[in-house]
């Protein structure tokens, strides 16, 4: 994004803006990971304590998940920098 | 305040309203609901049948349910822990890296 | 949840603001609980009426989600009464 | 001021504006976007083949969101009428329990 | 929706606060619709290349949500109107 | 400012807060964010395999990862397009006209 027609006043406000959204993101992100991870790794309610391969799997499909973010997140970076050159 | 074992307690000055004080407490609300919803949806998915032949929770459902929350607060310590464990770095790339550029 | 952070004034502040949050949350949870029911009895789309086997199962779908959601609330507030203190 | 059967009329003051229904007026319309946006899904998922080979509906899709948004309308009714012979008690636990220990 | 119980000041209000909502809107109809159109038309990711045939798939998907977006709107609205002239 | 192709560019004003910008760029913000996490679900669903055997992305998910957020991107670019072919009118039906009777 570019936020250079903003004053400097106004990017101020926008970082703080940013900054309360990216802890939101943090938890909204957390909150689908439990989600998800929950919703893949656990299948068998015959009892209420996580078994070793469930825990198992829930570790990796947060690792995953982190990694799967990341990559998604440096792809989107390179699409849309190029969206924007294209533009100007 | 805490919210399934993430954050902490500060000191509330006394009169007057702390409007940062109460958008915080408001996004937890905001959070906890969301992640009640979520619990709602997910332990229906995984205990109730979608026949609806009958309107009570049957045994098998009620006990289902009452396991499937005990878990996802299980599943919910391991993924916290695991996210501490790479610390702040590491989650940049889920929900940060998108604004990279600004 | 703990507001004992909080003071007075805004004690009765979050009042205010739970109280209108619950009235959202309500209306929301009748708009999924339409659709989760919608979903899951009409199937048959011949007519648009609504056949009597079709309202006997959005009936069940309403008394069981509520149920269902009752209980999940109570344990809800056990485990997250259980984690406050274990952590104080 | 109605929304799907719920809610009722107030005066209104002539001149000013008053936030406070301002708020309720807003929220209304994000629930009754919120109610659009859900019907448009579901409906597609009843009515709509994923294939695409056309751009246009055809004449059995046409009829069937008609009838599915009929019938959605039927559905929202029963709901409402069921929740209101339980009253506001019997709700409590979907969407106001979680916050029980405040 | 029925505003008659609004004054002029709140009704010249609220309709800057629609105004803004439909613009949100769209860009939220928007978003969805790449994400439908993606979701179910492509699923093959030995390339990178968007195929002649997924851009057909891609171009009946958009044409036919907003048809259908279109017609659900007109009957929702039928609906409405109903239901308002039977309550008053 | 631009989003996905949309939107244009204007002067600022030097000093001060023009909260019009500012709610105009945290909008922005909240869309991108938007389609970033729906991105993140939809190249999820394609590229990783829900077993979980392993912590790391393997050849496979990471390559088509790469691929999938490309023609993400060129279904987005489309979908613009046509719209835009459309015209405003032919979109009214899509978000806005449950509110043809205000």
């Amino acid at each position: 994004m570019d936020f250079s027609t903003l004053n400097t006043a106004e990017q101020a406000h926008m970082s703080r803006v940013i900054e309360k959204k990216q802890m939101q993101d943090f938890m909204r992100m957390y909150s689908r990971l439990v989600d998800r991870c929950f919703n893949a790794c656990c299948n068998d309610f015959t009892s209420k304590a996580l078994s070793s391969k469930e825990e198992q799997c829930v570790l990796n499909c947060t690792d995953k998940f982190l990694k799967h973010s990341e990559r998604v997140g440096a792809r989107f970076a390179e699409q849309n920098a190029d969206m924007m050159s294209s533009q100007s | 305040m805490s919210f399934l074992g993430i954050g902490g307690n500060q000191g509330a000055p006394s009169g007057g309203v702390n409007t940062d004080k109460i958008e915080m407490a408001t996004e937890q609300l905001d959070m906890i609901t969301d992640v009640y919803n979520r619990l709602v949806e997910s332990c229906h998915t995984k205990c109730i049948s979608q026949r609806y032949t009958e309107g009570d929770l049957n045994k098998g459902e009620s006990v289902c349910i009452d396991r499937c929350v005990a878990k996802f607060f299980e599943v919910n310590k391991k993924v916290g822990q695991k996210l501490q464990s790479l610390g702040p770095g590491a989650t940049g790339g889920a929900g940060g890296s998108a604004f990279g550029s600004i």
